[in-house]
């Protein structure tokens, strides 16, 4: 199989999709958030211990959808690991599209966003009392 | 193993290949090497030669705007735009013209429906009958409906096998009951629904039935006499017409009673400063400047169904799915969403346990074939079915076994490719 | 008669009479001799071949459904949807692509501010004000929120010359008052009135404004950011594009307040069989599949018009019209309705003693020119005006000095046709 | 002027044009009726005295419009003067399109049909008290 730019599936993102980064349920989660696609129905959840010093002491990543969905998750969890809210606030849609890697179509960009949307979200959505 | 007859194909059942050269859009290559395989009829068709070369000729020599126009292209489009409601008033047996309402597509028409309709005669405690096959079009506006008025909405629910449970229709069906929405044919299942018992029933108990007529019209002869349809919508653009078509048929009785939904130029008998008067039918829900060249061309198209005759379109797409259906499930683990070949329309919607839809849809376009993916606009359905997302082929008049053969396939070669391979993030932490 | 001047026209204000050639439907002969000449644009205008041909190049090459689609086609066929939103955007000047919803046409965009916007904001004895000069299409939805809501629909009168009397808005517009709905340019007085000054008189007295773009965004440039308009309504047909096709400019923060409108595919986020929530702007006011190929269209629409060069367009018409105006005065007894040249967009309406608008019409297109005639969805103002009908010319970039004296010289022959010769019924009682 | 069926304006047409039969109003009247034809405005009013032998004794036209439209009224009243009702009822689209002489477009077969449809609905509208 060609790895090319062209190739949505290259094999490190079917790697994440197999064996993703953090898929599962924080108990300590600060913050959370969860979002779809109306287009698809993807949906990813992310949630979040900050600490105090400002990081993202430990994420996770739960929901269903396309490789690129899910993948993409994993892929910007385990690059946030660790870094600071600010840094994830000023990690952009572009970012993740590169970091992401193959070369996505419009309505396949909507997919590797998700998660990134999801995220960004988070760091401003406190868990309630409820575990929301 | 041993009961495995390998499937196969009645020829003599297919339209003749050679109407694809009808439609140009088929003739091409996509990804540098692949012949375009169009499996996303569905949601919306492909045009012949003779539905795009009457709207050329619209454009390029008759086009005025209508009615009300006393100069020779004005009477010219007028006169095509009539003839074009006629056509349609013969396609799907209407009695009178009058209860042929042009709209931009079906979701206009249904919304049509439930707000002239609905806000005139549903009332707080009311009750409202749809199922939980509903594309959103035909579900979304009776929400809204129920929310202003206060009505309650109601499911008929649906087998496991993807038919509906007709039993529950008698228990549901109250003197509460105002209008029962239903979807003639299931846009991911592909479930031929019984719209004539429905109707006789809902009718016995007093209530109107609107059909949502998106998936068969284009597909299955349709009478809304024998129906005893009340109100019955459609889109253009499903039956190799242009998109920005669609019709609304209501009952003569029924529109009339109606209060005016759109106001604008057209819909009128009278203004003053300070009020009106509606118009005529089909005038009176015709607001502004129709879809003029669209509706013309929808006339086009339903000559060039007549020509080739509903039944044979019918047959050719039923023993085309049934073909695939029973090849598709020559691939091990995938699930067909529904009612057996017999119970159903051509189109097929089936999960696989790895990968997603999405992901299904994507490879299949890298060798030419175009599928849809996703909930289809039927959210409430994959909840029922605990799927998130369902991929769909969906046939019409020019698609081919050898389109089916490679459809399974390639289907089959995803499969194995997304079979878990025990892989493992490099360097991942 | 010694003050009369001959009009004549400055050639240097036109554009070039080859581009006539783009628009195949001109080339034509009608009742067998005469060339058509087309006065009918403001009702609707015809397509040069670029617009056509985009049609075609959509229907052949790249046609699918939009947004939810996987597939080669449905990309292409999205990607070029959202272009047109864009060009659309840029064309008149909004901030964000999501403040342009795809409509079928004016009216439709009208009456969904009307629905949505009206619903939910305007209550008993508040006052929603229009103009005696108002479209039918921006008076009837007026009409039917203040029915439905209890509110007071008051008028912008107007002088015997077509001007809006702007002194009263003043005193019209109180602290009751939630919106202001006017035309840019009236469809029978060609007047253009001041929308940037009436949005400002309106925003100080807290009101929302609505524009009726239909007869200025084809010929006039503009910009909705200074114009400061919260809503602008226009349709495609009347600037090049197909039928089926409109657009509803809005401010995003008034349209994400807003309730959904008409229900079903697309507009969602998230349905469940009880209840639905709505999708981001713009998609939560496109339900159902949208006028693909026509919005697509529009965008090769808009790029012809501004490769002419909108100021172009716009001097060519005003040159036409003001010539237009002093020849037709030559005409005994011909009366115009409204404004001087100077204060009106390129059309000409007027009556003559005898015969009635629709003869003139009829009369005309027997010379090959076609003219609309009769009261224009302009009821209320022919009230006004004391007239039953008017007869109507007005020009678009592919009209000619040629063309207006053979107007003039017609209209003159059914003047004298029409004179009163004592005639008597022949075996009359 | 060349008079054939393709030519609207006949001098008869005409001549009913300028010199109508009983255009007015009907002090007697028992019976009227008036409409409009939405798409252009024209409008006709009839005015019918209706004996009690069920003969239309006189019918008086009024209104404005094209040439057609009130040509065509003109005409038809010329023709139903002294007639029956039940004549009148008889008397079809047809038989008015074919009085009328010229062939017509259908939008222009509206003109000519407005009196004869206000006729169909005025023997059915007796006057009330206050003259409507
Ligand atoms: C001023 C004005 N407003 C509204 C409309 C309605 O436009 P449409 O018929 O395309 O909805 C028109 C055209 O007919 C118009 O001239
Ligand atoms: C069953 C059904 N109903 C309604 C619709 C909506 O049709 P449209 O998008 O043309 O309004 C569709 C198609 O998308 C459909 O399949």
């Amino acid at each position: 199989m060609p790895i090319d730019e062209e190739e949505l599936y290259q094999e490190h993102i079917l790697d994440h999709y197999e064996d993703p980064f953090h898929r599962g349920h924080l108990p300590t989660a600060t913050h959370a958030h969860e979002d779809n696609n109306p287009l698809c129905g993807d949906v990813v959840r992310i949630e979040l211990e900050l600490g105090e010093d400002g990081k993202i002491r430990d994420c996770f990543f739960s929901g269903q959808g396309c490789v690129i969905s899910q993948a993409s998750a994993s892929m910007l969890l385990e690059k946030m690991q660790g870094k600071t809210v600010d840094e994830a606030k000023q990690f952009s849609a572009e970012d993740m599209l590169q970091l992401y890697g193959a070369r996505l179509t419009p309505n396949r960009q909507k997919c590797c966003l998700l998660s990134w949307k999801v995220l960004q979200s988070a760091v401003h959505s406190p868990v309630g009392r409820d575990g929301t | 193993m041993l009961e495995l007859k390998s499937p196969t194909i009645d020829r003599s059942k297919l339209l003749p290949a050679s109407l694809r050269d009808d439609f140009p859009i088929l003739q091409q290559i996509v990804h540098d090497e692949h012949p375009l395989v169009f499996l996303d009829n569905a949601a919306s068709t492909q045009r012949p030669r003779q539905v795009i070369e009457v709207l050329r000729r619209v454009y390029e020599r008759d086009y005025a705007n209508v009615h009300r126009g006393i100069h020779t292209l004005s009477e010219r489009s007028t006169e095509q735009y009539e003839e074009a409601r006629e056509k349609v008033r013969a396609f799907i047996g209407a009695e009178k013209p009058t209860e042929i309402v042009f709209t931009s597509g079906t979701t206009a028409g249904i919304n049509l429906v439930a707000r002239s309709w609905g806000d005139a005669n549903v009332k707080a405690g009311d009750e409202i009958i749809v199922t939980t096959m509903e594309h959103h079009s035909n579900l979304v506006p009776w929400q809204q409906l129920a929310e202003r008025s206060g009505a309650v909405l109601k499911h008929i629910p649906i087998t496991d096998d993807g038919l509906l449970v007709l039993d529950t229709l008698d228990t549901l069906l109250t003197e509460r009951t105002k209008i029962v929405a239903v979807a003639s044919v299931s846009n991911v299942l592909g479930t031929i629904n019984p719209v004539t018992e429905i109707t006789r029933r809902a009718h016995a108990a007093g209530a109107v039935v609107l059909i949502d007529a998106a998936q068969s019209v284009p597909h299955l002869a349709t009478n809304v006499r024998e129906i005893g349809a009340d109100f019955l919508a459609f889109s253009g653009h499903k039956m190799l017409a242009p998109t920005g078509i669609g019709v609304l048929f209501g009952r003569e009785e029924l529109l009339d009673a109606m209060p005016a939904f759109l106001g604008g130029g057209s819909m009128i008998n009278r203004v003053w400063e300070d009020r009106f008067t509606p118009a005529e039918l089909p005038a009176k829900f015709e607001a502004g400047t129709p879809p003029i060249a669209p509706a013309i061309a929808l006339g086009a198209a339903i000559d060039y169904l007549k020509l080739i005759g509903l039944e044979n379109v019918q047959r050719h797409e039923h023993e085309l799915c049934r073909y695939a259906y029973e090849r598709l499930l020559e691939v091990d683990g995938l699930r067909i969403l529904g009612a057996p070949p017999d119970r159903r329309a051509g189109l097929v919607s089936f999960t696989l346990p790895e990968p997603h839809a999405h992901d299904i849809a994507q490879l299949l376009d890298e060798r030419g074939i175009a599928v849809r993916a996703g909930h289809h606009c039927t959210w409430p359905l994959h909840d029922r079915l605990k799927i998130a997302a369902s991929t769909r082929a969906s046939f019409y008049l020019y698609n081919t076994p050898a389109e089916v053969d490679l459809l399974v396939e390639v289907v089959g070669e995803i499969r194995e490719r997304f079979r878990p391979k025990g892989r493992k993030r490099r360097g991942g932490s």
